[in-house]
Parts: C-alpha cells; sequence; structure tokens
C-alpha cells in the first residue's frame, strides 16, 4: 500500500478513535437532554470526574479493569443524587419553560463546584493513568500497526452503542425512555413513573459519561481541565446531531472526529472554522439539528 | 575580687569586640547566602505568612483556569525563597530588618482579569515589587503596569522574544529567564554537534508557541546549515488528542521534533507519542518532567529527549550540588510534589528569586530608582552559573545548558530509570545570546 | 359512583381556570362536558388526570381519593386519558405505541382488552403493527390514542376531542367505536366541540360556564332548552 | 406621592453617590465600580434579549467584543479620532454584526437560537485569533492613549486621569441604561415582551416577528457594543480572552440570573454581588471560583428569583412572591 493510503487510513481510524469517545460523552448528553430538557453543562465535569476516581482507583487496587467498572458507577450515583436532591427541587418551583434557564444556572454552578472540588482533591498537576499491559502496544490492522488501546475505545464505544441501541429499541424500558424523550407528559398519563425514568436516564447518562472519562484517562492526561474541552464538542454534537437524537449524536460525533483528524493532515488551524461555519449553516436551516425530532 | 578585676579588661575587650563584629554585621549591606534555612520544615502547602511591617511582593500568576498548576509551582518556589530569607530574619531595607510577605494575585492566563489583578495588587494591597508570570500575553500587562505604576517586575517565566524588544521595553521589567531566541540558539548550537538533521517544529498556536517557531528556524539556519525542517504546524492550546498530528510527524520522517509545549500540553504529547509507539524523541524547555518519565511504560520512548534551559540539576557546580542535595532531600518522598530531583524551570526559577532579593538586601531599600540602577549590569552567582542583567533591554545574560535523556540515570527516581544524562552540556552565553535588540542601548 | 369531581379549582400559572368545577360519572355511562373555548374543559381532564394539580378540592374515583396523586397512580388506578391532538409517540411503532397503554407489572392478557381483541377492533393496527406512529393518517392516529389508552383496561375514559380535524367518515367511525368500547362496559367522560357528535354519543351532559358547570342534564333536557344553548354554547 | 417622593430621593441619592465617588474613593476602588458599571450594561443589554424577549444568547459577547475591537482599532489606526465618535464606532461595529448575523438568527429560537449564537461568537473567535496581525490574536492591542475631549466651556479634559474618565464613562452608561429602559416602556417594549408570551398574537396584531427580533437584536447589540467600546478605553487593552472567551458570555447570563429574571434592575444588582463576592475572595483566588459556584447553586435552590426578591419577600409571602414571579415573567414561557 502507498504512504498516502496508509496515511489516509490511519488519520481516518484517529477520528473514529476520538470520535467513538466524543459519542460515549454525548450519548449520555443528548439522553439527558433528551429526556428531561436539561441541558446538563456539568455533563463533561462527570467525564472528568470519573477519570479522577479512575485514577484514585487505578492508585489503590492497580486495576484497571475495576476502575472501568466502579468509576462509571460511582459516578452515575453521584448524578442520580444531583437529580433527586436538587434539580427535582427546582422541578417543584413550577416555573414552566423558565426551568431550562434554571437547570441551566444550576448545572453551571455545579460544573464549577466539581472542577475546583478536583482541584481541591488531586491538586491542579496532570495525572496520568496507565492503560492495562494487554492493551498497549501496536496491533497490526489494515494492513499497518495501529495502538491497541486505541482500538480498544472504539471496540468498547461499539459494543455499548450496540448494547444501548438494544435497550433503547428493543426492550420495553427503552420504548418507555423513547416515550417519554417524545412527550413525558402523555407517558406519564399512561400509568408510567416518569420520574423514576427520569432519574434512570439521568443515571444511565452520567454512567455513559463515567466510562468515557475512565476510557480517556490512559488516552489523555487527566487534568482539571479536561471538562471543559469536552463540553464544546458535546455541544456541538448535540446540537447538531438533534436533542435527545442517539443516531445524530453517533453521526455528528464521528464526522467531527473525522473532520478533527483530517484538518490536521490538510488544514491546520482551520477546522475549528469550517466547524463552527458548518454548524451555524445547519442550525440555521435546521434549528433541531439534522436529525432532530422535538423541540 | 583580685581575679575579677584582673580578667575584667580582656573580657570587656572581647564582648566590645563581639559587639563591633555583630554590629557590622547587621550594619553592612551584606549578600545573604541561599540555602541557609533548615529546609525539612519546608512545607509548600502551609507557607506562613508574616504581616506587619513587612516587604510586599505580588506574585502574579494563574491560580485558577487551565494553568493553575503553573501558578501552584510558582507559588511554591516562591516560598522556598521566601521561607530561607524569613528564617533568616528577613531582609535590611532603609535601616530595618523586614520579613517578606507573598500576596497572591490570580491571572486565570486571561489578560483582563491580570489587569484587575495587578491593580489590585498595585493600588489596594500596594506591594514592593511584583513577580510573574506564565504566558507571553500576561507579561505583557505586566510590562505595560509595571511602567504606569513605576513598580518593578520581575518577569521569571514569559519567554517570548518580542516582550522586551523596543517597542514593549520599559524600565521596570526585569526578566531573568531565557527567551525563545535564546532556547531556539542553544538547541540549535547543540544539535549542530549531533548528526541529527531533519527536525519537525511542533509548537502550540500562540504567541510564544509562534515565537518559538521562528526563532528555532532562524537558529537551525544559523548554526545548523544542513538542517532540514520537515515539517511545522501549530496546534491549539490543551489539545486534546495529538494523534492526527503525530502520524504527521511520522510521516514525514523527522528524526526529532521540536517543540515549545509545557505542561500538560507537553505531558499529552509525550503520552501519545508512547501510545502511537513511536521512538521520535521530542526536544524543548519541558520535556524533563521526571513524573512523565516515571509514567511511560515503553522504555525507549522519551531516550534522546533533550532538554534545553538555563538551569538543570545535572550542572556541576558547588552550589547546584548543595541546591540538589537540600532539594532532593526534601522532595523525594513527597507524594504531592512528585519532582525528586529539580527540574531545569525549578532551580532556574529559585534561583533568579534570590538573585532579585540579594539585589534588594544590597541596594538596603525598596526604593525602585535605587534597585533598578543597582540591578542594571549587576552580575550574581547562581545555582548553575553566573547571571547578569544586561543594561539595554534588561534580559539576563546567561549561559544555557542542553541535556539529553538517558536511562538508565543517577538522576531518576530510581537510579536507573530515565532522566539526565551525567552531566549537562553547557553553552556559554556569547553563544546563545543574541544581540540588544535594534532601537535598544 | 365511579367518578365524583367536587369543588375542583385549578390554576394555570396565575389564571384561575377551574373555580369550583364539580361533576360525577356513574359507571358505564357516556358522559358529554360541552362549553365554548376557554371555559376549562380540558383543564377538568387534566385536573382529574393529575396532569394539572389542582389546588383545591375533592376526587373521589372508585371511593379513593385522587385529587393530588400523581398522575401514574392515576392512571393504574383505573382512568385512562386520550388527549387533544392523539399525542401519539410518533418515533415508536404502532405496536409500540399499544405496548406502552400496558401498565407496569401487569400481562397484556390480564384483563378484557388483549391484543387479540383491540386488533379484532382496529383491524388496520394489526397490519400497521411494525410502523412509525407519525406514518399514520389523522383518524389512525386517533384511534391508536384511544386503543393505547384501553391497552390499560380502564374503569373510566377520558377522551378530549376525538373529532377534531378529521374527514366526516372518520368522524362516524371514531363515533362507532367509542360507542363500542362503551359497551365493554367502559365509563367515558368525553369533552367534545362537535354538538351533533356529542349529542349522538352521550346520555348525560354537562354544559361549562366560566370554569364551572352551569348546567347538567340529560340530552333530552339539554334539546328541551334551546336558552341554555344558546347561553353556553353558541359563539 | 409619598412614593414618589420617596423615587426622587433614591435617585438623588443614586446620582450623588455616582458623583462623589471619585472624592471619596481610591483610585482602585474607583475602577472597580466603573468596571462592574460597564459589564452591568452589557449584562443590561443581554437581559434585552433574555427577559424582555425570551432569546436565550450564548453568544452575547461577540457584540460586547465587536465594540471593543471597532473602538480601538479605530483609534490605534487612525491618530486624532476625538473620543465620543469613538464609542460611536463601537455601537455601529455591534450594531452592524448584528445586522449581518439578524438575517439568519432571526428565523430560528429557543435552543437553537443560542446555540446559533455560540456557534457565531465562536467563529469571531477562531477568525480574531486566525487575523492576529490586525486583532493582536492572544496578546490584544494594549497601551494606546485615550485622547483628550475638549468641552467648550471647561477645556480641555484630559481622559488619562482616572477620575475625569469615571465621569465621562459613567455618564454615558448610566444614560445608555437609561434609554434601554425608555426602550422597554415604549409601545415596542410590549411587543418584546408579546414575542416572548406570544409569538402568534404579535403576527396575529400585524408586526413581522423576525423584523421586530432584528431590531431588538440591533438595539441590544447596540448597546452592548456601547459597553464593549468603554471597557476597551477603560482598561487600556482589548484581549481576545477577556471580550470573547468562553465566561464573557456566561457571566452576564448568571450576572441577570443572580440579580433577578424578568425585572429590568436584576442585572445591575447581580453584577454587583459578582463583584463584591470577588472582591471579598480576592485573598483567595484558588477558592473564590468554588465560592461562586456554591453561591450560584444556593440562589437557583433557595432564591429562585434572584436576590431582587429579597427586597420582595421581606414584603409579602412566600407564595405571593412566586406568582409576583411567575405573572411578571413566567407567565407563559421564557422563550419560545
Amino acid at each position: 500500500m502507498n504512504a498516502i493510503a496508509v496515511m489516509l487510513i490511519t488519520q481516518a481510524v484517529h477520528g473514529l478513535a476520538y470520535g467513538m469517545l466524543l459519542f460515549l460523552v454525548a450519548s449520555g448528553f443528548t439522553l439527558i437532554f433528551g429526556m428531561m430538557g436539561i441541558l446538563n453543562i456539568a455533563h463533561a465535569s462527570f467525564f472528568m470526574l470519573a477519570a479522577y476516581v479512575a485514577f484514585q482507583i487505578m492508585a489503590w487496587s492497580g486495576n484497571f479493569w475495576l476502575a472501568l467498572l466502579l468509576a462509571p458507577l460511582a459516578i452515575a450515583f453521584l448524578g442520580i443524587l444531583m437529580e433527586r436532591v436538587m434539580l427535582r427541587r427546582i422541578r417543584r418551583f413550577k416555573l414552566g419553560k423558565a426551568l431550562v434557564l434554571f437547570e441551566l444556572m444550576l448545572t453551571v454552578g455545579i460544573m464549577v463546584c466539581i472542577e475546583e472540588a478536583v482541584k481541591n482533591i488531586w491538586g491542579t498537576d496532570p495525572q496520568i493513568i496507565n492503560a492495562p499491559d494487554a492493551l498497549r502496544g501496536l496491533i497490526p490492522c489494515f494492513g499497518m500497526t495501529y495502538p491497541a488501546y486505541r482500538l480498544f475505545i472504539i471496540g468498547l464505544a461499539c459494543s455499548i452503542l450496540i448494547l444501548l441501541s438494544i435497550v433503547l429499541f428493543k426492550t420495553r424500558l427503552g420504548n418507555i425512555v423513547r416515550a417519554a424523550v417524545q412527550d413525558a407528559e402523555m407517558t406519564v398519563a399512561l400509568g408510567i413513573n416518569v420520574p423514576l425514568v427520569f432519574t434512570f436516564v439521568f443515571g444511565l447518562g452520567t454512567w455513559l459519561a463515567g466510562v468515557a472519562g475512565v476510557a480517556a484517562g490512559p488516552l489523555l492526561t487527566v487534568f482539571p481541565g479536561l471538562a471543559n474541552q469536552m463540553l464544546l464538542d458535546s455541544f456541538i454534537v448535540v446540537a447538531l446531531g438533534g436533542f435527545g437524537s442517539l443516531m445524530g449524536a453517533f453521526i455528528i460525533s464521528m464526522f467531527l472526529g473525522e473532520l478533527t483528524a483530517f484538518g490536521v493532515q490538510f488544514f491546520p488551524g482551520y477546522s475549528t472554522i469550517i466547524l463552527f461555519g458548518f454548524m451555524a449553516f445547519v442550525l440555521t436551516f435546521r434549528p433541531l439539528g439534522l436529525f432532530g425530532e422535538r423541540e | 575580687m583580685k581575679s575579677i578585676r584582673a580578667i575584667a579588661p580582656p573580657v570587656t575587650c572581647i564582648c566590645l569586640l563581639c559587639l563591633y563584629i555583630i554590629s557590622m554585621d547587621i550594619g553592612a549591606a551584606r549578600a545573604f547566602t541561599p540555602l541557609q534555612a533548615d529546609f525539612s520544615s519546608y512545607d509548600p502547602e502551609k507557607q506562613e505568612i508574616p504581616s506587619g511591617d513587612t516587604i510586599k511582593v505580588g506574585l502574579l500568576e494563574p491560580f485558577s483556569g487551565q494553568s493553575a498548576s503553573a501558578g501552584e509551582i510558582s507559588n511554591w518556589l516562591l516560598g522556598w525563597v521566601v521561607h530561607d530569607i524569613n528564617s533568616q530574619g528577613g531582609i535590611m531595607v532603609d535601616g530595618k530588618m523586614k520579613k517578606i510577605q507573598v500576596i497572591k494575585a490570580d491571572t486565570a492566563t486571561q489578560p483582563v482579569v491580570a489587569k484587575r489583578a495587578l491593580q489590585r495588587l498595585i493600588l489596594n494591597d500596594k506591594v514592593d515589587f511584583f513577580v510573574g508570570t506564565a504566558g507571553s500575553h500576561i507579561a505583557i500587562i505586566g510590562n505595560q503596569m509595571a511602567e504606569k505604576y513605576q513598580k518593578i517586575f520581575l518577569n521569571y517565566s514569559a519567554y517570548s522574544v518580542h516582550l522586551m524588544n523596543a517597542q514593549n521595553f520599559n524600565r521596570y521589567t526585569f526578566r531573568t529567564c531565557s527567551t525563545t531566541d535564546i532556547n531556539a540558539r542553544g538547541l540549535a548550537y547543540y544539535f549542530s554537534k549531533t548528526p541529527i538533521r531533519k527536525f519537525y517544529i511542533l509548537c502550540q498556536d500562540y504567541s510564544y508557541g509562534q515565537d518559538f517557531g521562528a526563532s528555532m528556524k532562524k537558529a537551525l539556519k544559523e548554526f545548523v546549515p544542513t538542517a532540514e525542517v520537515v515539517g511545522e504546524v501549530y496546534h491549539p492550546l490543551w489539545l486534546k488528542d495529538f494523534a492526527p498530528y503525530l502520524s504527521k510527524v511520522q510521516a514525514s520522517g523527522a528524526e526529532m521534533i521540536i517543540s515549545s509545549d509545557w505542561p500538560p500540553d507537553s505531558w499529552n504529547l509525550m503520552l501519545a507519542i508512547d501510545q502511537m509507539g513511536m521512538t521520535i524523541p521530542v526536544a524543548g524547555q519541558f520535556f524533563d518532567d521526571p513524573r512523565m518519565g516515571e509514567n511511560l511504560k515503553n522504555k525507549k520512548v522519551g531516550l534522546g529527549n533533550t532538554v534545553v534551559n538555563f538551569h538543570l540539576c545535572n550542572v556541576e557546580t558547588e552550589r547546584n550540588s548543595r541546591f540538589n542535595k537540600i532539594f532532593h532531600e526534601r522532595y523525594k518522598d513527597n507524594a504531592k510534589v512528585q519532582i525528586d530531583w529539580p527540574t531545569g524551570v525549578v532551580g532556574g526559577v529559585i534561583g533568579h528569586f534570590y538573585w532579585f532579593f540579594d539585589v534588594v538586601q544590597r541596594a538596603g531599600t525598596l526604593n525602585t530608582e535605587k534597585i533598578i540602577n543597582l540591578w542594571e549590569g549587576d552580575t550574581y552567582e547562581s545555582f548553575a552559573g553566573k547571571l547578569t542583567m544586561r543594561k539595554c533591554d534588561h534580559q539576563a545574560v546567561m549561559d544555557m545548558f542542553v541535556s539529553t535523556l538517558v536511562s538508565p540515570s543517577k538522576w531518576s527516581k530510581t537510579g536507573n530509570g530515565l532522566g539526565y544524562q551525567e552531566q549537562a552540556v553547557r553553552i556559554p552565553a556569547d553563544i546563545v545570546m543574541s544581540p540588544c535588540p535594534e532601537g535598544l542601548k | 359512583m365511579l367518578l365524583e369531581v367536587k369543588d375542583l379549582n385549578s390554576y394555570y400559572g396565575l389564571s384561575h381556570v377551574l373555580q369550583g368545577m364539580s361533576l360525577t360519572v356513574y359507571s358505564g355511562e357516556i358522559v358529554g362536558l360541552l362549553g365554548r373555548n376557554g371555559m376549562g374543559k380540558s383543564t377538568t381532564l387534566k385536573s382529574i388526570m393529575g396532569l394539572v394539580r389542582p389546588k383545591s378540592g375533592s376526587i373521589r374515583f372508585q371511593n379513593q381519593e385522587i385529587a393530588g396523586h400523581e398522575s401514574y397512580q392515576i392512571a393504574r388506578a383505573g382512568i385512562a386519558y386520550v388527549p387533544e391532538e392523539r399525542r401519539i409517540f410518533s418515533n415508536l411503532t404502532v405496536l409500540e405505541n399499544l405496548m406502552m397503554g400496558v401498565k407496569p407489572g401487569e400481562n397484556q392478557y390480564q384483563g378484557g382488552w388483549t391484543l387479540a381483541k383491540l386488533y379484532h377492533h382496529f383491524p388496520f393496527m394489526k397490519d400497521r403493527s411494525a410502523q412509525k406512529g407519525a406514518h399514520l393518517s389523522g383518524g389512525e392516529q386517533q384511534m391508536l390514542s384511544i386503543a393505547r389508552a384501553l391497552m390499560g383496561n380502564p374503569a373510566l375514559l377520558l377522551v378530549d376531542e376525538p373529532t377534531e380535524g378529521l374527514a366526516p367518515l372518520m368522524v362516524q367511525e371514531v363515533r362507532d367505536v367509542l360507542l363500542k368500547i362503551n359497551k365493554e362496559g367502559v365509563a367515558i367522560l368525553i369533552v367534545e366541540h362537535n354538538l351533533k357528535v356529542a349529542l349522538s354519543l352521550v346520555e348525560r351532559v354537562y354544559l361549562m360556564g366560566k370554569g364551572h358547570i352551569g348546567f347538567s342534564g340529560s340530552v333530552q333536557e339539554l334539546q328541551s332548552m334551546p336558552h341554555v344553548q344558546e347561553q353556553y354554547l353558541s359563539i | 406621592m409619598k412614593r414618589q417622593f420617596g423615587k426622587w430621593c433614591a435617585w438623588a441619592m443614586i446620582l450623588g453617590g455616582l458623583y462623589m465617588a471619585p472624592r471619596v474613593l481610591g483610585v482602585f476602588e474607583l475602577n472597580v465600580l466603573l468596571g462592574t458599571a460597564i459589564f452591568a450594561l452589557f449584562s443590561l443589554s443581554l437581559n434585552l434579549l433574555l427577559s424582555f424577549t425570551g432569546l436565550l444568547s450564548f453568544g452575547h459577547a461577540m457584540f460586547f467584543a465587536a465594540g471593543a475591537y471597532g473602538t480601538v482599532l479605530v483609534l490605534t489606526r487612525l491618530s486624532g479620532f476625538p473620543l465620543l465618535p469613538l464609542i460611536g464606532i463601537g455601537a455601529a461595529a455591534a450594531i452592524g454584526l448584528a445586522l449581518l448575523l439578524s438575517p439568519l438568527l432571526v428565523r430560528v429560537s429557543g435552543h437553537a437560537f443560542a446555540m446559533l449564537t455560540m456557534a457565531f461568537s465562536q467563529i469571531m473567535y477562531a477568525t480574531v485569533m486566525k487575523l492576529s496581525h490586525i486583532t493582536g490574536g492572544n496578546d490584544g492591542i494594549s497601551g494606546f492613549a485615550i485622547p483628550s475631549v475638549s468641552i467648550p466651556v471647561v477645556g480641555v479634559v484630559d481622559m488619562a486621569l482616572e477620575q475625569n474618565f469615571y465621569y465621562f464613562a459613567i455618564s454615558i452608561l448610566g444614560l445608555s441604561a437609561w434609554v434601554m429602559w425608555f426602550f422597554t416602556r415604549t409601545p415596542f417594549g410590549s411587543i418584546m415582551v408579546g414575542i416572548r408570551d406570544n409569538p402568534e398574537r404579535v403576527t396575529y396584531l400585524g408586526f413581522s416577528v423576525p423584523l421586530s427580533k432584528a431590531i431588538i437584536l440591533c438595539v441590544s447589540a447596540g448597546f452592548a457594543g456601547v459597553a464593549g467600546s468603554i471597557y476597551a478605553l477603560f482598561q487600556n487593552m482589548v484581549s481576545v480572552d477577556g471580550v470573547l472567551g468562553p465566561l464573557s458570555s456566561f457571566s452576564p447570563l448568571i450576572n441577570c440570573f443572580i440579580g433577578g429574571l424578568g425585572t429590568f434592575i436584576g442585572p445591575i444588582f447581580g453584577t454587583g454581588i459578582g463583584t463584591i463576592l470577588l472582591e471579598l475572595m480576592s485573598a483567595h483566588p484558588e477558592q473564590a471560583q468554588l465560592v461562586f459556584s456554591l453561591v450560584l447553586i444556593a440562589i437557583v435552590l433557595f432564591l429562585p428569583g434572584g436576590v431582587i426578591m429579597l427586597y420582595w419577600k421581606a414584603n409579602t409571602r412566600w407564595m405571593a412572591v412566586r406568582q409576583n414571579i411567575q405573572n411578571r415573567f413566567f407567565k407563559r414561557r421564557i422563550y419560545e
């Protein structure tokens, strides 16, 4: 294979890996937004917090798999706590559509809070999580060698995507979630305990952020600014993909990953302008995003 | 009685002599000796802040935001020096021993926040001097405010060469760290003695990174005419994923990446190199962090990383050995500060602080003009070598040190991991220093 | 007595929509709730359903107080709601839409209304069970909405404007379906704009004035009092 | 009558206080006051969109930045340009930007409006960084001299002097705030509220919603531009992080929120409280953000009407207050 082809494929896989990671974050973001209408700005902070919790579990046990199992659960627990204690409280104020702004402010506050708490606990230095030995090194694929851990991320995200699709599209629980995403009031009128489903979805969303956070740990260093980077990207994914659309989130995540990778290759420094230009264009003509169905 | 009378005159004489010596010692403007305090009690986390009639030093650094760790480090470096001086009683200024009080001001690495913080430092907290700062775009605010309010500004960590050119120069700002130009010249000179010829420039996309890229190209042209810059790319600050950049580097056939990155970007870069299974070394100022070395699993990664700095712990001088020893004793088991041997920046900046307070001590006053007059042209023996404050642009003239990371190294944590080579290469000031900028005398 | 609403007061933000609303539905009957726009007919249904939380008053269903309960608890108690504008889950298939009506913890074959029975009443659903709800016509969506509500085996069906925006033929069909359901023993409280349809369907009517009941009586009584119709219904 | 008198007294006290400020306060405190006033105007202009028209913007900073860059670029390129028109140029730059974007922005509302404004401000950020030879990029432009003003009777006033600049800036800021307040009282103000509450009705009444939105956007942008312009002059610098960074768009939102949504004067209180908090925390910069976020969370959870509610709360019971807020603002929806 000639060098250019190898180059193109490599960049494509790079984009895929980052896109997959982004999808893990954005899927939770879009689920929570689509279902509960909460623009959870703190979502990316949960992502970062998961990386730190994983770092701490690694420091205690040295086992990456344990961290991958436990840290997302801890984060999901925190998310559920936040939903039940805080978000539910302001829902009770009955603020109508202004609720969105209140939730926005609350989650902004929580985001800053998490970032500062992380700084106080773990300090401002970057921390490093080591990938398990089984996932180190390179694996031959597509006629070249590629880092195993990045392939692992692709695999992990794919399996979660499949799992999530099965849960959402093939089970009654999934039907309920999708129904509630579209019309929570009607769903509750059919005898379904929607507040409980809300809590479940919030937990699921933060769990996804947690998984992404642990997976991102060995790929990026863990530092307090990690959340800001992810926040903007997942914002774009959710806005472009359509609020609450899992498929949209997946496609836009891939697109963004590839744009970044090929942007570095062909037009370094301009991919931001292209990306936001594209976003402006899409939102002007499809305000609900490319795959959005509901306001 | 008799015996007392007999020994009274010599005792009196001795007492008087002692008093004379003591008073002479206090009265004379003397340079203090660094590293006198007992550092075993020094805890960067809990610094004693003296109050009352003190010398107030503003520390302008990011304490929040993405670069907060830079501020933290500066704070404990300054704290180290202040601890030393304060436990010796302080500095004699205007006929009075005064302790040093550090007042922190947060820039959040944003010029506007920095400006406000500086106004508070100067107008509200009434600091005598201020020191800083990470980020060239912040330092330029420091320059302006120093000039406006006629306060001395010690810049120890903003490297952009244009900060002290004819347009931005003012007589209140002193720069003790190197510049992008000096770093680049040091590196290029070093490479002229090695067979490495293919370089890839990978820097951060803002003024400092761009300055370094430009300086590097100029210096390579001057010192290594046969060198080839096979690629040049500027990445955004706080980049998430280096992989696409590294694939580009790999395809270019480069033998050495030249990068101005600082943490967390420098860490991310090394980590990505590790993950990609690449072994191309990186040259720059911040690729010697021991914490990074400990965490790279592939032992070939990081080998050959070339560090250029105005101080390195493997520079063999008497002062440096002493400093290294104290530092190592203090920090080798500290879990929070995982730097067991002082990295270049750490040692260098501590030296710069000593120099600054030494100047104040010798001036014997807080009067700005007197300190400026004394400092211009002043020479100080720092840990690694001599520093001279050039009068024309207030840029410290210094030898530069280049070291390659090897393994095993006695400068690694375990003694057989990745670390500096045995001894740094000293590149004399007359090679690395560029002449005074045009328009300045 | 199946449902007894007494002195209900509900607010929409600040506006006092229901002002001492009272009505009664007996088992197995069809009751119409009629009135001009903005009188609070839909709000009455929503208040019974718990979607609008009444501020005061009592709602007793099968001798149990349900006012202030969560909507899903009310639904589980045996009240089903067919809303205005159908509110079909457009991204779910017809079958999934139907299954949403099954109450949690119950088997769909447990009660009287099974899938097979519904397919019998609404044959088109069987053929189109795998289609997305969005692809149905207005009338079909209305049928699906009713069928979905029935899946929960309710004792009382609250139906809000079932014929709005439908073609005359479809209106007829909806009317027939409601009658058939009623024959199976389900009581129906219906809000209907189309007076002709309403009167051909119901046994008793309530006419709403501003937030309260202005007239109640049988269809015959109403028809014999044109001035009441004039007062509460004409535009 | 008594109420009126109290009102006039309050006004007199505020004006007198602002007039006396330079004589009482030190330079630092004066700067803090003026900085707060500038951000208060910026927040007020955002509030025009947020509270009155019900449009949530995540990119209002771009108008602020347009004002700042417009003023500074003209000032540094054309020597001898007088001061007052400079601020006009700042406003004009912001209005120009709003005009340019309005055909796209008026088409959308709700989250799409928020996202679209965010996208445009990010594009502006990236562009300003790319055009660093003009805008100074990350370093920004700084250290320019503020032109003096010659007033016929008084003579030449040196604006480099803090007190003089304070009087100049505070009068423009105050005037702008008053004009904005007046704007909300005109019939057009009711159209704004109409767009927020019931756009169909506005159309029904014969007004074009997109056109009205465009006008509101321009007005709001213009005042943001004035704030940005004065800010650049006051700080004597403009830098991309300072006027376009992620915080620049969010902090006025937070100010509006803390102060009290749905009121005209809320953002002023919000900005003031933000400043006071920052000043109180100045000795512990590392923890300032933490405290600020905790205050924000506490306000969301326990004082949902903002600080201005404290005043109401003293008079009425909680239920009544909540209804008051709902009546004023949340009657139907915050934005369409």
